[in-house]
C-alpha cells in the first residue's frame, strides 16, 4: 500500500500533489481524532482515548518511506499510525464501538488496533512494550533474508524504560532493519522530559549505541518524510537500525481522563502555532499547490467518509457473548497471519 | 477496630480521599515517609490520588519517576533498607510485571537471605483491577498471584475505612507491604468516622452475617458479593459475607468459623479462575473443613481469557452479581 | 504414545541428551526454527543442554544474546509473529521475572486481544526448581505460577520420553508453550527408543497404578513421588501415581477418573504451598469428586520461605519422599 | 573501617606502607578464594561459586575510597568485595560451610554474603538485581542529608540490562551519591563483551548520560585507587553519581560448573602476565618497599588465618531446623539494621 493508499484509506478526488497527500492524510487523522473525542465525550467510545492531534506529521511522513513488505509496531495512541498505514476508517471506529467489524473484533479497543493484512501489529498499551516485538519482527525478516523494514513508535517516556537500553542495543548488535520512531512530544503524562531523562536530547543517546540517529521537526510532514526515507533507505540496504526522535508536540491532554494541569497554557499556544496541518497548507498556498476551496473539499470528503464509518460502526453486530473465549488459543484451520 | 460502632463525628468522604488522607497523614507524621511514582507528583496520581500533595509536600517527598518501574520499585527498596518508610505507587498492577524482579528476588527475600539483617519497610501501592474497558493489558487482577510469594504481605482495602487506616499500619510493618487499590472503588463514597485511623491489616471480617452460606470475597467484588448477599436475602437464603483485607497472611480462623457454621461457601475472585486466590481458599476449607461441608464448593471468578475492551464482553469475563447469586443458589441447593 | 509398550530398538540416553535430540532434530527439520537465549551457542548452554549446536547450526540459528531477558524474550514474540519457529531459552525461571511483561501482556494476549489476527508460535524453555544449594534468588519453582495465565500452554518433562518428545509437539502449537526442566533431572538416566518423538503435551499419564490413594504431581518432584509409592507398596499401600504433564491445560479427567476409583488424594508441589498449582488441584477435586472423596486432601509443598543454601535447610523446606508417605498414611489412615 | 581495616580482617604484624596493605589486601582475597575452590572440590562448599581470582586488585582498589559510613552493594562474585570492606574471613568461611555462625547463618552462601553492620548489603545473584538497591541507599543517604557514597559492583553483562539504563538514569537525573563500579573482564559466562554490546567502550556508554565516566586500569592496585578515590570525592562533594569502567579479567571459569571452553588459552596466559598481585610485588620490590621474605611472611600468616576460619567453620553449629521459617518476617523486636 505504498503512495496514496498509505495516506488514506479511499481514493482521492482527482489526481494529487504528494503534498496534498501528505495534507490528505493528516487532516484525515485530525478529523477523525477530532470525531473520536466527540463520541467519547457521549459515551459511544469507552476504555482509554489517547489523541495524537499536533501531531499527525509524524505518523503521515514516516508511513511514506514504508511499503507493503514493511511491519509497523505502535503505541496506544496509534489512531494516526493505524490511518496513515492504510486501515480503513470504518474497521478503525468500529473497534472504537467494541463492534465485531472492528479491526480486532472489539476485543482492542481504541488501543489495540491490528491489522495483520497490513503488517500493522498493533497498538500496545504497556509502554515499551512493543519495542521487543519490533527487535523480533526485524529479526525474522533478515534471516528470511527479506529487505523488509520494521518500523517502531514510541514516546520520549518510553526512552526511560529498561526495554529500550536492551532493544537498542540488540538491534544495533546484530544490524537488524529496525526504524525507532521516537515521538518526542516532551511529555511522559505530567511529567516533563527534562524531569524524566538525564540527558534531553534523545537523540545524542541514541547515537551512543553506535547507530545513526538524528533528530528532526515533527510538525513539519515534508521535513518527516524527508528524514523517514533516508533512514529507511540506509536500512533498507544493510545500514542497520536507525533512530529518529520526531520532536513534536499533543495539542491535547495525555487521554480523556487528564486534566493536563501540568502544562502551560502559553507553551501549547506557541506549539498551536506550529500545527503541521496549517503549516503544510501555507506552504502549499504560497506555492498556490492548493486553495482554500481544495481545503474545504478535502475535510468535506473526509467528514462525510468519517459520517459513514460512524454510521457503520453503530450499526454493525457485537461479536457474540459465546465467543468470548475464542482466541484464546488459535483455532484448528488457524487464524490470521 | 475494623469493626467498630460506637457513635463519632463522621465525614462525608471517598475511597480515593480517604487513601490521599491516609498518604497525607504518613507525610506529615513521619519525615521517613515518601510518596514515589510515575506522576505521583505534577499530575497529582493517574487516578488523582495523590492529587495535592506535591504542593503540600514539595517535590522531595513527592517524588515523580521516570518511566522506570524495575528501577524506582528497586529504589524503593534501597531506600526503606537505608532507614526510609518509602511507599512506592506503581500506577497499576500491569506495569508491576516489570518490576517483579525486584519485588521477588529483592523484596521479598533479603531478609530471610540475609538471615535476619536487611530489613525492608516498604511498601508498594497499585491500582488493579478491570471493569472499566480498558482491554487485556489493562485490566489483570494479580493480587491474589502476588498472594504466592513468601516474605511479603498482600492487602486490598474494600471499605473507606480500610483505604483510610491500612497504609498507615503497613508502613508501620518492618517488612514489604503490597496494598492494592480496585480502580472501580475509588468513586465509591460514604460517610467515614473524623477520628478514623490504622486499622489491623491480618484479619478478615465478616461484613454480613448469614447462616446458610458463606460469600468470601475482597477488594473490588466485595461491592458485587455484598449485591449478591442482598439478592439472597430477598429469597430468603441468608449469606455470610467475609472479605479477607489481607491476602497474604490469609485469615484461615475467620474463613474456617464461618465455614463450619454455614457449612457452605462460595469464593468470589475477580482473579483467572485457575491457581487464584480463591484456588487457594477452596484447598483450605477443604483441608481444615472436609467434614464440616454439606456441599461441594464454588467459585466465581474471571473467565481465563485476556480481558476485552468492548463492554458486553469484558461484563461476561468478570465475576457478576447474577453469578454470585447463581452459584450461592447451587450450593444452598 | 507417551505409554507405549511394543518392543523397539532401544537407545541409553539422559533427559539432557533427550532434550538436545529434541532440540537438534527440530532445527534439522524446520528452518524457521532457531534456539536463542544467554549462552545456548559458545558456552554451550548453562546446563550443557546445547553443547555442540552452534557448531552444527551456526550462530545465526543458535543465537547468543546479551543479558536482556525482556528485549530476547520479546523478540521471540516478534519472530514468531513474522513466520518463524523460536526457541528461546531463559536460563533459569528466576530470571524469567524480567521477561514476564512480555510474557504475559504479548505472548499471551497479543492473539486475543487482536481478534485473532496474531498468532505466537513461540516456545520458551527454561530450568526450574531447587535442590542444588543455590539459595533464594535462584531456586524458584514458578512453573504452576506461570500456569495461571490464561494464552499460554504450560508443560514439564518428567521422563526422557517427555524430554525428548514435547519440544516437537510445543512447537507444532500455533500458540506459545513454556516448556520447564527441573534442574535435577538432567543427569537422569535411562533407555529410550531409538525412534522417540513426538508426544501429546495435553494429557496427564498414570505412572503407576493403584487403588488406595491417588498422588499426583509432575516434573522434578515424580522421582521423589514415585519413590514414596515404592516406600508405601513396601508397606502395602498401593499408590496410583499420576504425572500431570501439561500444567496449563490441566487434564481433569484423568486426574478425576483416578480419585473417583482412589477416594484419596494427596499433591505434591515443589512450588510455595499458598496459591501453588496444587491449590488449584485440590479445588478442582473438591469441585469435581466431592461426593468421592473418603478423606480430606493433603499437599505435601515446598515450605513458604525464600530456599536457604545450607543443605539441611534446603531439605527441609522442599518436598521428600518422607513427607509424601506421612501425608499418605494420613489420608488412608 | 578505612584504612588498614577496610583491607584485612586481622591487625598486620608490624607497620605497613599503604601499598603493603594492597598487597596484602589481595593476597587474603586470592588464597582465601584458592581454598575454597580447594573446599568445593572436596564438596565442602556446595551450590555456585564464583571467584574472582586475577580480579583482587578491583575490590581491593575501589575500597579503599569508602569510610565506614558508605555503602556497598556487590555481586554474586563477591567474595573479594566482603573481605576488602573487613568481614572477617571466619564469618564467610562460616557461611560458605552453610553454618550459622556464617555472615547470613547459612542460609546465602557463597551468592549472598551481607553484613549490615559494615553497610555491606550483599551478594546479589540477579544479574543487575543490585543497581536498583544501590540508587535507593544513594536516594536514602541523600535525603538525609548524609555525606555517605554508595558502591555498586556490576559487570560487563550487567551492562546490557534494562535495569542498568534505568538506574543511571536515575542517578545522573537525581543526582545521586553513587559509584557505578563496571567490573569489565570482557565476558559474561561465555559471551564475549563483543558478542554482547554493540559499542564496547562502556564509559564512552555510561558518559552518554550525563555522569564523569572513566576506565582504569583494573590489574593495577595504585590505579584502581587513585580513581576510585577521585570518583568518590567528587561524588561525596555532590558532583553526583560516577561510573568506572575497572577493565579486569578473571583468572579461572566462570563458576566451579564451567568448564571454559570459549576462551582462548593464550588470552589467559596473556592476562595472567598481568596478574594484580605479581604486579604490585614487582613494582614494591622495585622501590625496595617489600622483600620475598615479607611476601612469605604475609602469605604464611594468611593462611594461618584461613586454616583457623576452616577450622572454626567445620567446628561451627548448623542452624536449627525448626528455625527455618525465621526471617521469612521479621521478629518482634526487629533484627539487624
Ligand atoms: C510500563 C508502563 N508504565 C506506565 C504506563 C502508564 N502510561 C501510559 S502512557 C504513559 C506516558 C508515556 O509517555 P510517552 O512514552 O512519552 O508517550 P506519549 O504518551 O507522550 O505519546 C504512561 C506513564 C504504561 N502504560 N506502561
Ligand atoms: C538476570 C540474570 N540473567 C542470567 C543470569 C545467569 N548469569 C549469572 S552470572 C552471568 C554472567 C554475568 O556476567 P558479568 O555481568 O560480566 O559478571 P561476571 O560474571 O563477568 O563477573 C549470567 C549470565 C543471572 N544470574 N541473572
Ligand atoms: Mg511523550
Ligand atoms: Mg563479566
Amino acid at each position: 500500500m505504498s503512495g496514496p493508499q498509505a495516506v488514506a484509506a479511499t481514493p482521492t478526488r482527482g489526481p494529487m500533489t504528494h503534498r496534498g497527500e501528505l495534507l490528505r492524510g493528516m487532516t484525515a487523522i485530525r478529523l477523525f481524532e477530532e470525531r473520536c473525542v466527540e463520541l467519547y465525550s457521549a459515551g459511544l467510545i469507552r476504555g482509554f482515548l489517547h489523541v495524537a492531534i499536533g501531531e499527525e506529521a509524524v505518523a503521515v511522513g514516516v508511513m511514506q518511506a514504508l511499503t507493503e513488505e514493511d511491519a509497523v509496531v505502535s503505541t496506544y495512541r496509534e489512531h494516526g499510525h493505524a490511518l496513515a498505514r492504510g486501515l480503513p476508517m470504518d474497521v478503525v471506529m468500529a473497534e472504537m464501538y467494541g463492534k465485531v467489524t472492528g479491526c480486532s473484533r472489539g476485543r482492542g479497543g481504541s488501543m489495540h488496533l491490528f491489522d495483520v493484512s497490513r503488517r500493522f501489529y498493533g497498538g500496545n498499551a504497556i509502554v515499551g512494550g512493543g519495542l521487543p516485538l519490533a527487535i523480533g519482527l526485524g529479526l525474522a525478516d533478515k534471516m528470511r533474508g527479506r529487505t523488509a523494514v520494521t518500523a517502531c513508535f514510541f514516546g520520549d517516556g518510553a526512552f526511560a524504560e529498561g526495554e529500550f537500553h536492551e532493544c537498542v542495543n540488540l538491534a544495533a548488535l546484530w544490524q537488524l532493519p529496525v526504524l525507532f520512531a521516537c515521538e518526542n512530544n516532551l511529555y511522559a503524562m505530567g511529567t516533563a522530559i527534562a524531569r524524566a531523562q538525564a540527558e534531553t536530547d534523545l537523540a545524542l543517546r541514541a547515537a551512543s549505541y553506535g547507530i545513526a540517529s538524528w533528530a528532526v521537526d515533527g510538525m513539519d510532514a515534508v521535513a518527516v518524510e524527508t528524514s523517514a526515507r533516508h533512514a529507511v533507505d540506509r536500512i533498507r540496504n544493510g545500514g542497520g537500525p536507525c533512530f529518529l526522535e520526531l520532536r513534536t508536540y499533543r495539542f491535547r491532554a495525555h487521554s480523556m481522563y487528564d486534566p493536563d494541569r501540568y502544562r502551560d497554557k502559553a507553551e501549547i499556544a506557541r506549539w498551536r502555532e506550529r500545527d503541521p496541518i496549517d503549516l503544510l497548507v501555507r506552504q502549499m498556498t504560497e506555492d498556490g499547490e492548493v486553495t482554500s476551496d481544495d481545503v474545504d473539499a478535502i475535510n468535506a470528503e473526509l467528514n462525510t467518509e468519517i459520517d459513514k464509518a460512524v454510521a457503520a460502526a453503530e450499526a454493525a453486530p457485537l461479536e457474540p457473548v459465546a465467543d468470548l473465549a475464542r482466541f484464546v488459543h488459535s483455532e484448528p484451520e488457524g487464524v490470521g497471519r | 477496630m475494623t469493626t467498630t460502632t460506637t457513635p463519632a463525628r463522621t465525614v462525608e468522604t471517598t475511597y480515593r480521599e480517604a487513601m490521599r488522607e491516609a498518604i497525607r497523614e504518613a507525610l506529615r507524621e513521619d519525615d521517613r515517609v515518601f510518596l514515589m511514582g510515575e506522576d505521583v507528583g505534577k499530575y497529582g496520581g493517574c487516578f488523582a490520588v495523590s492529587l495535592g500533595l506535591l504542593e503540600e509536600f514539595g517535590p522531595e517527598r513527592v517524588r515523580d519517576t521516570p518511566l522506570s518501574e524495575s528501577a524506582f520499585v528497586g529504589a524503593g527498596i534501597g531506600a526503606a533498607i537505608a532507614g526510609m518508610r518509602p511507599i512506592v505507587e506503581i500506577m497499576t498492577v500491569n506495569f508491576s510485571l516489570l518490576a517483579l524482579d525486584q519485588i521477588i528476588n529483592n523484596a521479598a527475600t533479603l531478609l530471610h537471605m540475609s538471615g535476619g539483617q536487611v530489613q525492608v519497610p516498604l511498601v508498594i501501592r497499585m491500582t488493579t483491577g478491570a471493569g472499566r474497558q480498558l482491554a487485556a493489558q489493562h485490566s489483570h487482577s494479580l493480587e491474589g498471584w502476588y498472594a504466592h510469594i513468601p516474605g511479603i504481605k498482600v492487602v486490598a482495602p474494600a471499605t473507606l475505612e480500610d483505604a483510610r487506616g491500612m497504609l498507615g499500619t503497613a508502613l508501620a510493618d518492618p517488612d514489604p507491604v503490597l496494598l492494592f487499590e480496585h480502580g472501580s472503588l475509588y468513586n465509591m463514597g460514604g460517610t467515614l468516622r473524623e477520628d478514623a485511623g490504622p486499622v489491623d491489616i491480618h484479619r478478615a471480617v465478616v461484613r454480613r452475617q448469614g447462616r446458610d452460606l458463606t460469600l468470601i470475597s475482597y477488594g473490588g467484588s466485595m461491592p458485587k458479593t455484598l449485591e449478591a448477599a442482598g439478592t439472597l436475602a430477598a429469597e430468603g437464603i441468608e449469606a455470610e459475607v467475609v472479605d479477607l483485607r489481607s491476602l497474604r497472611p490469609l485469615d484461615d480462623e475467620t474463613i474456617t468459623t464461618s465455614v463450619r457454621r454455614t457449612h457452605r461457601a462460595v469464593v468470589v475472585d475477580e482473579g483467572w479462575r485457575s491457581g487464584s486466590l480463591s484456588s487457594e481458599i477452596l484447598a483450605r476449607i477443604t483441608e481444615q473443613c472436609f467434614y464440616d461441608l454439606d456441599s461441594p464448593l464454588e467459585r466465581v471468578c474471571s473467565a481465563e481469557v485476556p480481558i476485552p475492551y468492548a463492554k458486553h464482553l469484558e461484563d461476561a469475563a468478570l465475576p457478576q452479581p447474577e453469578a454470585i447469586v447463581t452459584a450461592a443458589r447451587r450450593v444452598v441447593g
